[in-house]
């Protein structure tokens, strides 16, 4: 088992090499120049030239990269452009915000829509079935931007219940930080649900149908067990894959639902140093987001094997 | 109108952090932020005259080259430590050095005609500058918010000669606390500030502050700002959209407007075939309502404004809006079928980052297709779109200038040589002239006349169809007294106090 | 205690009848079985009475079930539950699929126990352990520990057996519970649920095709033909003097050693030869460790030639299925080598085209058909890799095998679910011979067919290896099939051949004491058992 | 005829018809400014009210339902057929071939959408073919992952074996025993990711990387009208709607077509 995760993180450093190059050359060809975005209107000629020439982008684009990369290696992710601050703090400042409420979120998320979708597969066209389709449809399509601004315009400032922006870390106390990422969060559950919910009733109806479904009952065990302890291990897989998914896009940034509560997170970071065409956060950060993609993979995959005896890690 | 009183903590809304404290990597963020700490030696006033700030006074000398300020008494930095005439030297020489990359000192080395030549320590309490030649711009750029020409304690620089990290020791009303970046900037009110005893106005005067703490909190989202404003999160709400004012006035937000400084244009590129056809251009504006545009993205609070004079400054009057192209379909078509339009497809380059210059462009594009032009957006990222205006690829571009205090100032910004200066919008020698006479004097009258010549020309020349100038509108929660606007967008956490 | 009257069931509320008025009766401690032709309804009735009938399937209204005073078709969900597993207990007939892939075997077996009867842990595992050993499941600790998938296709029938019996219920019904077990476990198998009978008064419903064992153990017989029960009473009467034509046709089928005798010598050539073969399998992974590899397979050599039938026999688990999944390619040997047509080892970049040759009739035939596609298409597959084959012609051959195996031409556009287990062990026949074959592994091919069902796909067997020349690997615990079918037998014991040689030489001169033993525990039924009591030679046993 | 199939049959019906024949259905300009109207809601003159440029929504919502119909449709598409292949491909094939595919697909995955449409509409122009690329390379990889994931656990059934045994070749046997025993999974993932794109559309209009402008499609009308929230909600009430009740159909008919593939019902 050993062997097998430090094979995967082996094998996860070509993908991880593939991105920073293709990162890093699409970065150098989309137009847009960070010199010029930070002097704006006011650049005169010349000048863009010359913080060029300070930001070390006359170099040849080869060159660029494997300076970075040698300096990567040594753990310097380099200085943002436009702000000067040291990448990687500012990395995972922003993830451990993005994360909090992600793995919050998710978990939540699928403690909700798993049972939800197992059970409306049980009862499979029942009145509560259609409702967590309908359910989990409207979820489905609604856009999780437009749902973030009806709940704050709601809950923050109709009902004044919760703040409307900004966030605390938890290690400034538990409540106070909770108090903030409640909207996030809620938005990230009702987003997710929806997709999770689906998947479980899905492939739970494939298994139910299944003769060791009919020997369970057989045996007298009621629904609930039959469902607990023989579908759901069963039916779970697909939907581990999904959450798995879930989780490894997210926690590389939620960036609507950060740009819409404010929240300093990875994903707004992404975004904004992309359009600031912040080479080395964009880089930095987009080096990080794959390492936590294939981070969660692994888990996923060495998961899968108690879900599924038959598959060997 | 209650008196002030002190106490409290005013949360004024930033769309992105700063980027630092140094005065050197700015943007407008930053200076709004920076210019709460330090201070220059002079500031605008509402009104666009020059007022005392860090200098209670100042002198011209007769030749027009020299300039002698004396600093108030009792300024001190926020450390205790007195501010004196030679730290104003320092703070100079330090930006003036090239290896610290100081976006301004073009204008002040000659490149663009003023050249300090000589900064002198008089005494203590007062500095003088000698300029090679008279100058109406010297002042106007010492004021300059972009410029950043605060000055700061020496102390904020280590033994290596680098900007301390956070250090922002400044002789403002306002002591930086806490800069956590990507959240907020908490600042402390600096008891130790003797305010002047002019009547605050704008960025000038008396800075007395009454709240104890300022807190700029980062939120990116316009709507999250809004709400966060309607929630009594946020005090202040810079930057107000125009087109929302409608809903907040019914959600009992106080709105104060001025008119701003910001230009808002269409850009033509007069080296494109078709455009560079004078009479090509003239149809376009006269296809083009700007007051219509004016009326509709403003809210009816700017008036369209071709030319680079602001109606904030007093040099405007009505002439310089009425002398231009009227709005005439029938005279478009006439004249683009004379310059030989054949329904060649126009571009115009826009972006979505700036709600203004989109809404323009939708506006543009209706328009020219009415009056018979084809007429096609092109929505590209900022980025992409900057760098296209940096280099003069585009045909037509939805645009805006940020703030000239100074209508000289404007002028010089889209004028030059598109040879050497692809972002010169208007290359042409006659107006050139006429803006160098408009920087020699610091005759009032003298200047508006030249202004006038130069739009008259520009209506002539129809280089790039000005809009209007983006209204100053900010938003303040109902607690907050004894805010104004004025037409630079920075906001002021001086003079402000908080009801209960 | 059980009472059955006009048992009747429908596809849909009205479609066609399963079955039809079936009517009987079953007092506590008595032994009933339910035999008869594939696909008669057997596995359906008794499915019935614990209200578990596949989806389209219902029972209709007139039917009556009672059990202890209730009537079981119109119980609520919530008593039914209590009955299902504590009261009825059954053992399904395809033990392959019923149990669950992703629980380990000690908390299947756990469940019913911890619900039914509330006992302690240790409890339960004691009881499990004791159960495990007495139907002669090896090292039953790990056994607890381990998936269904580790184990082969006997020992999970027992296993379900176990877990069914562990409960001690009122009622056994068991579908076809031995046809995967040898005989001494079978034996083992049957004096439990005879002791279950006596110590508790359990009744039993046994469901089986093999009317030895039926004659040796059970007192009385329910005939089912095409959904109703064409004949009934004490077993040694009807089975004695059958009325019904087709009981009578099937005691004509009972096997018979086949006349051709031993053909083994005249058609030479090896056809597939297999030297020091070892078989692992390797451990599962664990967190930070990995169970340990089990060897199947303890180095087996085999030959098989040109148009023979080798029988394989021998106990369950002793690796049959392996060497035969490892012939056709589907397992690789740690060591040792196979070849077929006398060339080595199966990749599968050459299996195209020459693996055509080698077809496989698994052990488990649900599991080896593809759900989602209609019994015509599975058979005619292989055909389709004949590209010169006319779609009329593949056509015709389909049809013909439809016949040749004993399925209606009503199965085309059925889906395998919508079949009895005999008929989908005919498929799996059909799809393995269709395309003619030269060599077949076939593993277990009747367990699931009647005497006259079995008695034609054996003939059959013979018949195309006569027309074909095409030799046979034929996998089997059933004695009398092998007698009737084999030209030379193996024997197999854990994982080692411990006898090979011809037919006759073995079923009447057996060497090896394990051989010796598996003939004297067969209970094959002959002609004479007419004249004895077949009650009475089970109670002097 | 069950209820989803009939209602799911309706809508994709509606909106495909509203997709062809758009441009007939309603006599309006969907680009026509009318400033007076501006942000009005709905009247005689403007049937469901008009939006931040005065234009009416109903004749932008009917033509909007061409691009966002397209989009969605090509996006799935493409994103369902390569992502298939590959996700078959690797699950199948196993070994090298699926560690490299699974290497490309990662980092296709880790790669920030944004910035590969950036990347895209640097190179082909902001267009609705652009977007389609776009969002179909970054849909396709999520295929991928869940096609092999399904086909890894089917591919150790025994009827996979059989087929093997019979001598079909891989490529035989995953399209007719493999491929089949996936619809489920994949007919969900697909009516979902209809949603994910039509979403994903409006983002990228949100950030000007979407449907030109002036042109509607029902994302870009959600995101512009963001600022008018509270002001003129019609103006994003109705788009919304529009992709609810879209969506809502395309899933019930997904939900109809697997029920109907499924042999055991
Ligand atoms: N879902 C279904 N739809 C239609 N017919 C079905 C369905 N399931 C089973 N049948 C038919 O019902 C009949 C009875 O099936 P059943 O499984 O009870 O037979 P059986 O007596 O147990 O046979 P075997 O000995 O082969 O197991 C068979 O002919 C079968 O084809
Ligand atoms: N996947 C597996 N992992 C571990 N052990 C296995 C696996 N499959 C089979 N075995 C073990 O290999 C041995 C031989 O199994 P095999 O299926 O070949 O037996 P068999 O002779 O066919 O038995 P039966 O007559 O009961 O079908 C058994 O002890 C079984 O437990
Ligand atoms: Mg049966
Ligand atoms: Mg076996």
């Amino acid at each position: 088992m050993t062997r097998f995760i430090l094979t995967r993180i082996a094998s996860a450093i070509p993908t991880l090499i593939l991105v920073s190059i293709a990162v890093f050359g699409l970065l150098r060809f989309i137009p847009g120049d960070p010199a010029a975005l930070m002097l704006g209107d006011l650049a005169k000629p010349g000048q863009v030239e010359a913080m060029r020439i300070q930001m070390g982008l006359d170099k040849p684009v080869v060159a660029q990269y494997l300076i970075w990369v040698g300096n990567a290696l040594t753990g310097d992710f380099g200085k943002s452009i436009s702000t000067g601050q040291d990448v990687l703090p500012l990395i995972l400042n922003a993830f451990s915000v993005s994360a909090s409420i992600v793995l919050l979120g998710v978990l939540i998320a699928a403690l909700i829509a798993v049972p939800a979708g197992m059970l409306a597969a049980w009862r499979q066209n029942s009145p509560g079935d259609v409702g967590v389709i309908a359910v989990s449809t409207i979820l489905l399509s609604i856009p999780s931007f437009w749902l973030g601004l009806m709940l704050l315009l709601v809950f923050g400032l109709h009902l004044g219940w919760l703040p409307v922006i900004g966030y605390v870390p938890f290690s400034q106390g538990f409540w106070p930080a909770l108090v903030y990422i409640v909207l996030p969060v809620t938005t990230l559950v009702l987003s997710e649900a929806g997709p999770i919910a689906r998947m479980a009733r899905a492939s739970t109806i494939e298994v139910a149908r299944l003769e060791y479904i009919t020997h369970a009952r057989a045996k007298g065990l009621s629904e609930p067990a039959v469902m607990w302890r023989h579908a759901f291990k069963n039916a779970f897989a697909p939907t581990l894959t999904l959450i798995g998914f879930v989780l490894g896009s997210l926690l590389g940034g939620i960036a609507v639902i950060e740009t819409v509560f404010t929240l300093p997170g990875l994903g707004r970071l992404l975004v904004d140093a992309i359009y600031a065409r912040d080479y080395p956060v964009v880089q930095g950060t987009m080096l990080f987001v794959a390492a936590i993609y294939v981070v969660v993979n692994l888990i996923v995959d060495l998961l899968y094997p108690f879900l599924d005896p038959r598959v060997a890690a | 109108e209650e008196p002030p009183k002190k106490g409290g903590t005013l949360n004024v809304r930033l769309n992105a952090d700063i980027r630092s404290t140094n005065g050197i990597q700015r943007d407008a963020n930053t200076d709004t932020v920076m210019h709460q700490i330090f201070e220059t030696l002079v500031g605008y006033r509402a009104d666009l005259s020059i007022g005392p700030v860090l200098a209670e006074s100042w002198k011209m000398s007769e030749d027009g080259k020299a300039y002698t300020f004396t600093l108030r008494e009792g300024a001190v930095y926020h450390n205790g430590d007195k501010v004196t005439a030679a730290d104003v030297k320092w703070n100079w020489e330090r930006r003036m050095n090239p290896a610290n990359e100081w976006l301004f000192i073009t204008s002040f080395d000659g490149t663009q005609g003023l050249k300090v030549e000589a900064v002198e320590v008089v005494d203590e309490r007062t500095v003088t500058f000698k300029l090679n030649a008279p100058n109406a711009l010297f002042l106007p750029l010492l004021a300059g918010l972009q410029a950043n020409i605060w000055v700061a304690s020496p102390k904020n620089v280590g033994a290596d000669g680098k900007w301390i990290g956070d250090s922002a020791i400044g002789s403002g009303p306002f002591k930086l606390k806490e800069w956590v970046k990507g959240q907020y900037i908490a600042l402390d009110r600096f008891d130790g500030y003797k305010p002047i005893a002019e009547e605050p106005s704008g960025f000038a005067g008396s800075r007395e502050a009454y709240v104890d703490h300022v807190r700029f909190t980062i939120i990116p989202d316009t709507s999250a700002a809004e709400a966060a404003l309607f929630a009594g999160e946020i005090d202040i709400l810079p930057n107000f959209e125009t087109t929302r004012i409608e809903e907040a006035k019914s959600r009992g937000v106080n709105l104060v407007s001025s008119q701003g400084l910001s230009w808002t244009a269409i850009l033509l590129q007069t080296n494109d075939p078709l455009l560079s056809n004078p009479k090509m251009r003239k149809a376009l504006a006269h296809a083009v309502d700007i007051s219509q545009i004016a009326a509709a993205r403003t809210n009816g609070l700017a008036k369209a404004d071709p030319s680079a004079v602001a109606p904030a400054t007093a040099f405007y009057d009505d002439s310089f809006s009425s002398q231009w192209p009227q709005y005439d379909p029938t005279k478009a078509q006439a004249l683009a079928a004379e310059a030989g339009y054949k329904g060649e497809k126009l571009k115009i380059q826009t972006n979505t980052r700036y709600q203004g210059m989109y809404e323009n462009s939708v506006l543009l594009q209706a328009m020219l297709t009415a009056a018979g032009f084809n007429a096609e957006l092109e929505v590209l990222d900022w980025a992409a779109q900057l760098d296209n205006y940096l280099a003069g690829k585009f045909q037509l571009q939805s645009f805006g200038f940020s703030a000239r205090f100074d209508p000289s100032l404007m002028y010089s910004t889209i004028m030059g040589d598109k040879k050497t200066d692809p972002t010169a919008q208007w290359d042409s020698p006659k107006a050139w002239e006429l803006y160098l006479k408009s920087v020699a004097t610091d005759k009032f009258e003298e200047r508006k006349a030249v202004f006038k010549q130069l739009h008259t020309l520009m209506a002539e020349e129809v280089p790039m169809l000005g809009l209007y100038f983006e209204p100053s509108v900010e938003a303040t929660s109902s607690k907050v007294k004894g805010y104004t606007a004025w037409p630079a967008e920075n906001p002021r956490t001086w003079g402000v106090w908080k009801s209960e | 205690m059980l009472s059955v009257r006009d048992l009747t069931i429908t596809v849909g509320p009205s479609g066609k009848r399963i079955v039809d008025a079936l009517s009987f009766d079953l007092a506590a401690g008595d032994m009933m079985a339910l035999v008869g032709e594939s696909g008669s309804g057997k596995t359906m009735a008794a499915r019935a009475i614990l209200g578990l009938l596949p989806q389209p399937l219902v029972t209709a209204p007139q039917s009556r079930i009672l059990f202890k005073d209730s009537d079981l078709t119109r119980l609520e969900p919530k008593a039914m539950r209590k009955v299902r597993g504590a009261e009825i207990g059954m053992v399904f007939q395809e033990p392959m699929v019923s149990l669950n892939p992703a629980v380990t075997i000690g908390e299947q077996m756990a469940e019913g126990l911890r619900l039914h009867h509330k006992l302690a842990k240790v409890e339960i595992r004691d009881r499990s352990l004791a159960m495990l050993e007495r139907i002669r499941i090896k090292e039953p600790a790990k056994c607890l520990a381990a998936y269904p998938h580790e184990f082969s296709g006997g020992m999970r029938q027992r296993i379900m057996l176990a877990s069914v019996m562990l409960l001690k219920p009122r009622l056994l019904i068991a579908d076809e519970p031995t046809t995967a077990l040898d005989t001494l476990v079978q034996r083992d198998v049957l004096d439990l649920m005879v002791e279950l009978t006596q110590a508790n008064g359990t009744a039993v419903l046994l469901i089986s095709h093999d009317l030895g064992m039926v004659s040796h153990y059970i007192p009385n017989v329910v005939v089912m033909s095409e959904g109703k029960a064409v004949e009934s009473g004490p077993s040694s009467e009807v089975l004695r003097a059958p009325t019904h034509d087709y009981t009578r046709r099937l005691l004509d089928a009972l096997p018979q050693r086949s006349a051709g005798g031993t053909r083994g010598g005249d058609c030479g050539k090896p056809i597939v030869e297999i030297r020091d073969v070892v078989i692992d399998y390797p451990g599962r992974n664990r967190l930070f460790s990995r169970t340990e590899a089990k060897r199947a397979v303890h180095g087996v050599d085999l030959t098989v030639r040109r148009g023979e039938t080798l029988a394989l026999v021998g106990a369950s688990g002793s690796g049959k299925t392996t060497l035969g999944r490892a012939i056709v390619g589907l397992v690789k040997p740690t060591s040792g080598e196979i070849s077929f047509l006398g060339a080595e080892g199966l990749e599968p970049a050459d299996r195209h085209g020459r693996h055509r040759e080698m077809q496989i009739v698994f052990q488990d035939p649900y599991s080896s058909l593809d759900p989602r596609q209609r019994i015509a298409d599975i058979i005619a597959e292989p055909l389709k890799l004949d590209k010169s084959m006319s779609a009329a012609e593949r056509e015709r051959r389909v049809e013909q095998v439809f016949t040749e195996v004993g399925l209606s031409s009503d199965f085309r556009r059925r889906f395998p679910h919508q079949l009895s287990g005999g008929q989908r062990q005919r498929v799996a026949i059909a799809r393995a011979i269709v395309g003619r074959p030269a060599f077949v592994v076939a593993d277990e091919p009747v367990s699931a067919l009647d005497m006259t069902v079995q008695k034609q796909i054996l003939l059959l067997i013979r018949e195309l290896q006569a027309r074909h020349n095409f030799a046979c690997l034929f996998v089997s615990h059933d004695l009398g099939a092998v007698e009737q079918v084999a030209d030379r037998i193996a024997v197999m014991q854990d994982g080692r051949i411990v006898e090979i040689g011809e037919r006759d030489d073995v079923i009447d001169r057996p060497q090896h004491p394990y051989t010796r033993q598996l003939l004297e525990a067969a209970m094959l039924i002959d002609r004479r058992f007419a004249e004895t009591n077949p009650l009475e030679q089970a109670m002097a046993r | 005829m069950k209820f989803n199939a009939v209602f799911g049959i309706t809508v994709t019906t509606l909106l495909l018809v509203t997709a062809i024949a758009g441009p007939w259905l309603v006599g309006y300009d969907p680009l026509k400014l009318d400033l007076p109207s501006r942000l009005a809601g709905p009247s005689a003159r403007h049937l469901l009210g008009a939006d931040e440029f005065g234009r009416d929504i109903l004749s932008r919502l009917v033509s909007g339902a061409r691009t966002s119909a397209w989009i969605a449709f090509a996006t799935v598409l493409f994103a369902l057929v390569t992502g298939t292949v590959f996700g078959i491909a690797a699950g199948f094939l196993r070994g090298w071939t699926d560690r490299i595919l699974m290497m490309i697909n990662d980092a296709f995955l880790a790669f920030p959408g944004l910035l590969l449409a950036l990347g895209i509409m640097a190179v082909i122009g902001a267009s609705r073919d652009g977007i389609v690329l776009a969002l179909g390379l970054a849909y396709m990889p999520i295929v991928v992952r869940v096609v092999r994931a399904a086909v890894l656990s089917i591919r150790e059934r025994e009827y996979v074996e059989a087929s093997r045994v019979m001598g079909n070749s891989e490529f035989i046997t995953m399209a007719r025993h493999v491929l089949p025993n996936c619809v489920a999974p994949i007919i969900v993932l697909a009516t979902t990711m209809f949603g994910w794109v039509i979403l994903s559309e409006s983002a990228l209009s949100f950030l000007g990387l979407g449907v030109p402008p002036p042109a509607p499609s029902w994302g870009s009308m959600l995101s512009t009208a963001r600022p008018y929230i509270s002001q003129a909600p019609h103006l994003i009430i109705l788009p919304g709607l529009c992709i609810s009740i879209t969506l809502l159909g395309i899933n019930m008919l997904g939900d109809a077509v697997r029920d109907w593939l499924d042999p055991k019902l």
